[in-house]
């Protein structure tokens, strides 16, 4: 049991902070980003490039793949959402865009990096195992550089003025700007954050689960299903989402076995009804 | 816009993209080109099956051509290959499969999972195109159905063959199997266990599935490690996850026997789960140095000078169209006629190039299928060790 | 517009689909054309339902759950107790709608993403249950659906045909003809009006005695209908059907089809459909370049026309 | 005396805040009463309580002697007790016109399936609707605007249109949110008038606002909220010289205003 809370709490971590960026983004332009799994995926290349082919520190590829994924979304903010979103008569519309930068990247990815399933060189060696856990060293140290990741975004939104000027943009955008705020040059930095995360994490996921070019979809249905849970738009929420859906995969594929296929299902089905029951997910903001 | 405007400026639409389609068509066919088509997965997370495929048959196919095309009776044809991605959407694979029709091939490699194979048999049977799918449901190779040609091993026929190996050299008795949740995994995952129960092998875990797009096998393998089985099985796993199932199991402290009865390639299993997972057990091609030929060798480097990386999954890919070359060769009438083609297939024989000593090629499988609607692939069942493939032992199928 | 111009367009269109595309595959040779555009008229049909969610205000990325969903209602009702094709089709529609109904009144109380996400995950379970499912055998799928079905009374005797495919594309496009008419008069009459006003302001249609719910869970049932009969046609055209069938990537892609075709008009999801999934066929040439090809036109269509492409007339008038 | 709509003991709680706290009132036939009280006493809550969008925790609103809280709020509105919106909410992307003409959906005779294959009864009451919503336009002095698109229309207008839509559904009851928020003194004097007209139609008006010169001028009765409590109830002139409306009043207006 134990070690089902540890796999829990670990795959809760990479999950939340996968759930943030897209929630963040969500949050200031009410965007669901489809291409969200996409730019994790670009992350993992980058650190796969940078630590794996050219042999540089692990630490400084996964800071170059945050920060070429923070400059890829600050012109995609700049030069695609912001135009949609300016002429478009219903904000929905930047999912087909958000859909169709999602096939560019899938494309280009494939393009570049080739078909394979790629691997970096494990950063630390050896297995934890007390107390009845067994845990990779390599992933405690991921898990808990993601856990410092989210903490110092956390800070990071309290406590700087792009932060709160980001917290007062997603609570209400025409307040925000009679305020004061510059709504474009913020939306546009939180945008570049948002994909910053993604980049982040998929460079730090690339020394555990290696990476593939064709996972980007898949990764970005999963955190919508995270920030569904905890509420859209809310950072708490993705953070509470990321985690609760860790631990049910955890343990409901523990408790479940017996029954064959049916985790996935039993989770999907919860997960339909505790929406239907909390229409806005744990914490999140109601968006008609 | 009045609704009336609207639907002709449809109508121009439709007339516009339909005549840019039309010209946009086949262009005439040139005598001297022999087309072969494909139909699978280029594109997704299973890019890897399609790619590999199409990747093998493009170096051939340039091979052949720079040699002077090939002759079949007294005509010599360059070999042209016309690849369709069907995004693992069997809707899309009869798309394909029409197109194929539509360009007058009459021989089609692929598709690469079960779904599409056996979605476009009707058509295939219609427009009598003979194809060659990597999947394994037995009703596309028996009577009355006659057009597939299963072009690799079976993982019902390697299956009990790295089963009763393992008994009996590794002294396995429980066995432990896991599967994606998706048709051709739990498949295969259905017929290994029948297998294994078969040779008397104790099934510890027969019901255990994951997602497959799980990155992180650890939840999905901590009940299974601690059954402790002395062999676990991935059935019908894709390479991309092989190396991440492994390095789990192994960090969880499992310490028995792991096999797949899918292709994998050694690069993707070095860089995703390093020396662990040595004594990794999967069914293989050609490439292995104790039994790869010299044109196997040449194969091997003309595909990374194209492609820039071999990928070890073309092992048992490179022979479908060989194949269908050959026996072209050997009845030059089967070019536009696929009767004539069935009707070689019982009889055809012809030296592997890509193996060492006098292995042959011919069409097997009536043992499974009660017809010869097989490629006969040696069974080259491969542990990892260090990077590359060993061959453990190889075996026939008839 | 005056009464004799709509009788032209209709015309037109008909003569369009029913006469002049098949003379252009017999003049082209592309029999292919056959099945692509068939499918492209079924697809249409499955993409219209999800526009009239649209409609309401809802966002609708479930529409491959009922399409999967009808099939195998077709399947196994042909299979299973040898009903005629010609029945199954509307048991498949009411199935669905039946279905739709009893997931509809929780779920559609939800918003925005959030009914996105939920029927997003709804796709998802329509897979693991056909997995699962004894009925539905599984992961082996239904194959083999005989096509003897179609020697029938009534309607023109399929197998006396040359080629079936000519035969499932007039079934196709006049399924398609039949449901672009009936969603034009809804969303002209009355009927579309208040979807458009729940569309707009739910709690403002509540006020003036719209019965919400009700509306919402009508809408959605249409939706399921033509997503599960265009299902269960597809299903006859192929003769197969499987837990891969109708997956997430149909559902959004039957979304997309709405946006790229424009969502305030009811031709929309017509001709999304047809640039989208022929638009990819034609694009068949660039072979590893396509799909980059692909997603970079849809990018620069929707720099140029976020509206959908049928905004385009508008934006003409603006100027 | 026997009220038109009453309110008993109505109370709400969001958690352990209660919003709300056993009020009680009754508006009769044809009367125009105002719920007035300071920011944050519960006014807002209180109205949608009365319009069904809110269940109570306790208590009940009658109409006609019917208990009407539990109900949807399209069967409040059938039965005649309608509600309007501050001025944002109306059907943004359809002309004037046809915002009044879809809020005729009460007066509909035809069925959904009528509507649908254009029956003589749905025709008769699309001509119906279309001439009800030119004479409600012109009631309301907005037939100039009726083919603007709403969401193009100045603020005075919107509000205008608020209450169009509300005539539409021909209410015995009309529930006003605020109609004077933000209006400097002519524009309240012309919605005063406005309001008068509306009672002349024979309509009971209950309305909700915190702008109290204008509360004075229109109401025949008032009810006091502060803290989610009623703390007084009583004709204009009453309420003006209530000690507890004034010191709840001077509290606020002195926080408000910074002394």
């Amino acid at each position: 049991m134990e070690q089902v809370v540890a796999n829990g709490l670990y795959l809760g971590a990479q999950y939340a902070l996968v759930a943030l960026g897209l929630t963040l983004i969500f949050g200031l332009m009410n965007v669901l980003n489809f291409a969200h799994g996409q730019m994790y995926v670009l992350g993992g290349f980058i650190t796969y490039a940078v630590y794996g082919q050219l042999g540089l520190p692990f630490v400084v590829a996964v800071i170059a793949s945050g920060i070429t994924l923070a400059i890829i979304g600050g012109f995609m903010e700049r030069f695609l959402f912001r135009t949609v979103i300016r002429r478009s008569h219903r904000e929905e519309s930047t999912m087909l865009l958000a859909a169709a930068t999602a096939f560019f990247f899938d494309a280009v990815i494939l393009l570049i990096f080739g078909e394979k399933q790629r691997g970096v060189p494990k950063i630390v060696k050896g297995v934890f195992n007390d107390f009845g856990i067994i845990l990779p060293y390599d992933r405690i140290l991921v898990g808990l550089l993601a856990g410092a990741i989210i903490l110092g975004f956390i800070l990071f939104m309290k406590y700087t003025k792009p932060g709160r000027a980001m917290r007062a943009l997603a609570q209400d955008r025409m307040a925000a700007q009679l305020m004061g705020v510059e709504v474009n040059r913020y939306t546009m930095i939180g945008f570049a954050l948002g994909a910053m995360l993604a980049g982040f994490v998929g460079g730090l996921l690339a020394t555990i689960t290696g990476i593939n070019s064709g996972i980007g979809g898949p990764i970005s249905i999963k955190a919508f299903m995270m920030i569904m849970i905890g509420g859209a738009g809310v950072v708490s929420g993705a953070i509470a989402g990321g985690f609760i859906l860790g631990m049910m995969e955890s343990v409901g594929l523990t408790v479940l076995r017996q029954y064959g296929d049916v985790t996935y299902l039993v989770i999907f089905a919860a997960l339909m009804v505790f929406l239907s029951i909390r229409p806005n997910g744990l914490m999140g903001k109601p968006w008609g | 816009m009045t609704q009336s405007q609207m639907t002709r400026r449809t109508l121009l639409g439709a007339v516009g993209v339909f005549a840019l389609a039309a010209a946009g068509g086949p262009a005439a066919a040139a005598d001297a080109k022999l087309k072969i088509g494909f139909v699978g997965v280029t594109s997704g997370p299973a890019a890897a099956w399609g790619t590999s495929n199409v990747r093998s048959m493009q170096t051939r196919a340039a091979w052949l051509n720079e040699t002077g095309g090939v002759k079949i009776g007294d005509k010599t044809y360059e070999i042209e290959i016309i690849t369709f991605d069907d995004q693992k959407d069997p809707k899309r694979a009869v798309e394909g499969m029409e197109k194929m029709a539509q360009e007058g091939i009459h021989y089609v490699v692929g598709p690469n999972v079960d779904d599409g194979a056996a979605a476009v048999r009707p058509v295939a049977e219609k427009n009598n195109i003979i194809y060659f799918p990597y999947a394994f449901p037995k009703e596309l190779y028996t009577k009355p159905a006659s057009n597939a040609v299963l072009g690799m091993i079976a993982n019902y026929q390697s299956g009990p063959a790295i089963y009763k190996y393992l008994m009996d050299k590794k002294g396995v008795k429980k066995v432990a199997f896991v599967a994606a949740n998706e048709s051709d995994p739990l498949s295969q995952r259905d017929s290994g266990v029948a297998a294994a129960k078969a040779l008397g092998l104790e099934v510890v875990a027969d019901k255990d599935v994951y997602q497959n797009d799980t990155r992180d096998f650890t939840p999905v393998l901590t009940p299974i490690v601690a059954l402790k089985p002395d062999l676990l099985v991935l059935s019908g796993v894709a390479p991309a996850n092989a190396p991440l199932l492994i390095r789990s199991a192994r960090e969880l402290g499992y310490e028995g026997l792991i096999s797949a009865e899918t292709a994998q390639d050694a690069k993707v299993l070095s860089e995703g789960a390093g020396d662990l997972a040595n004594g990794f057990i999967s069914v293989g091609g050609a490439s292995t140095p104790e039994i790869a030929s010299d044109t196997m060798k040449e194969f091997v480097d003309r595909y990374t000078k194209m492609f820039g990386e071999y990928n070890d999954e073309s092992n048992t890919k490179v022979y479908a169209l060989e194949y269908i070359i050959e026996t072209l060769k050997a009845n030059p009438k089967a070019i536009d006629n696929v009767e004539e083609f069935k009707k070689t297939m019982d009889s055809f024989s012809a030296p592997n190039p890509f193996l060492k000593g006098d292995a042959k090629l011919s069409y097997v499988g009536v043992t499974s299928f009660g017809q010869k609607r097989q490629l006969a692939v040696p069974m080259v069942v491969n542990e990892y060790k260090d990077g590359a493939f060993q061959t453990l032992f190889v075996g026939t199928v008839d | 517009m005056s009464i004799s111009r709509r009788i032209i367009a209709v015309t037109a269109f008909l003569i369009l689909v029913f006469a002049v595309i098949p003379i252009l595959i017999a003049v082209s040779g592309r029999k292919d054309f056959y099945y692509t555009l068939s499918s492209v008229a079924l697809l249409s049909m499955a993409s219209a339902g999800v526009w009239l969610t649209f409609h309401i205000g809802r966002i609708n990325i479930g529409q491959g759950a009922y399409a999967l969903m009808g099939g195998y209602v077709s399947a196994i009702l042909v299979m299973s107790y040898g009903v005629s094709f010609w029945w199954t089709l509307p048991l498949a529609g009411l199935f669905c709608a039946l279905a739709s109904i009893l997931i509809g009144l929780p779920i559609l109380r939800l918003r925005g993403v959030y009914f996105a996400m939920v029927t997003l995950v709804l796709t998802e379970v329509a897979r693991l249950l056909a997995l699962a499912l004894p009925v539905t055998q599984g992961a082996k799928g239904i194959t083999s659906i005989p096509v003897e079905v179609f020697g029938l009374t009534l309607v023109p005797d399929f197998t006396m045909m040359e080629n079936p495919r000519i035969a499932f594309y007039y079934l196709s496009v006049a399924l398609m003809t039949a449901c672009f008419a009936l969603m034009h008069r809804l969303v002209n009459s009355r009927i579309g009006h208040i979807c458009m006003s729940l569309q707009q302001n739910e709690e403002l249609a509540s006020s003036i005695g719209i019965n919400i719910a009700q509306i919402r869970v009508i809408a959605y049932a249409i939706s399921s209908f033509l997503g599960g009969l265009a299902g269960a046609v597809f299903v006859a055209a192929t003769q197969s059907v499987y837990p891969s069938s109708f997956t997430v990537a149909d559902s959004i892609n039957f979304m997309l089809n709405c946006f790229l075709g424009g969502l305030g008009y009811v031709f929309g999801p017509m001709l999304g459909t047809l640039v989208l999934y022929f638009g990819w066929n034609l694009l068949f040439e660039t072979g590893r370049f396509q799909l980059l090809i692909y997603s970079a036109l849809m990018i620069a269509l929707m720099l140029v026309l976020p509206n959908g492409l049928l905004s385009l007339g508008t934006l003409r008038k603006e100027r | 005396m026997t009220f038109l709509l009453e309110a008993k003991g109505m109370t709400k709680r969001f958690g352990g805040l209660v919003a709300v706290n056993n009020v009680s009132f009754g508006v009769g036939a044809k009367e125009i009463l105002s719920v007035i009280g300071p920011n944050g006493a519960g006014k807002s809550t209180l109205f949608k309580l009365i319009s069904s969008f809110l269940r109570p925790t306790a208590g009940e609103v009658l109409f006609r002697g019917e208990r009407i809280s539990d109900l949807a709020p399209h069967i409040a509105a059938r039965k005649g007790v309608v509600r309007t919106f501050q001025e944002t909410t109306v059907f943004r992307n359809m002309s004037v016109r046809d915002n009044v003409i879809i809020a005729h959906h009460l007066r509909s005779k035809a069925s959904l399936l009528g509507y649908f294959f254009a029956t003589r009864q749905a025709k008769e009451d699309e001509a119906a609707f279309g001439r009800s919503a030119d004479e409600i336009l012109g009631f309301l002095g907005l037939e100039s605007i009726a083919g603007e698109t709403a969401r193009n229309l100045p603020h005075g207008h919107l509000r205008g249109l608020g209450i169009a839509i509300g005539l539409a559904t021909d209410p015995a009851v009309l529930l006003l949110d605020e109609p004077f928020a933000g209006m400097n003194h002519d524009e309240t004097m012309k919605a005063v008038a406005m309001v008068r007209k509306l009672r002349e139609r024979g309509l009971t008006i209950l309305l909700v606002e915190h702008d109290m010169q204008a509360v004075m001028k229109i109401s025949d009765r008032i009810v006091v909220l502060n803290f989610g409590q009623k703390i007084a109830e009583g004709t204009p002139s009453e309420i003006q010289r209530n000690d507890k409306v004034i010191e709840a009043y001077l509290g606020i207006e002195d926080e408000a205003i910074g002394l």
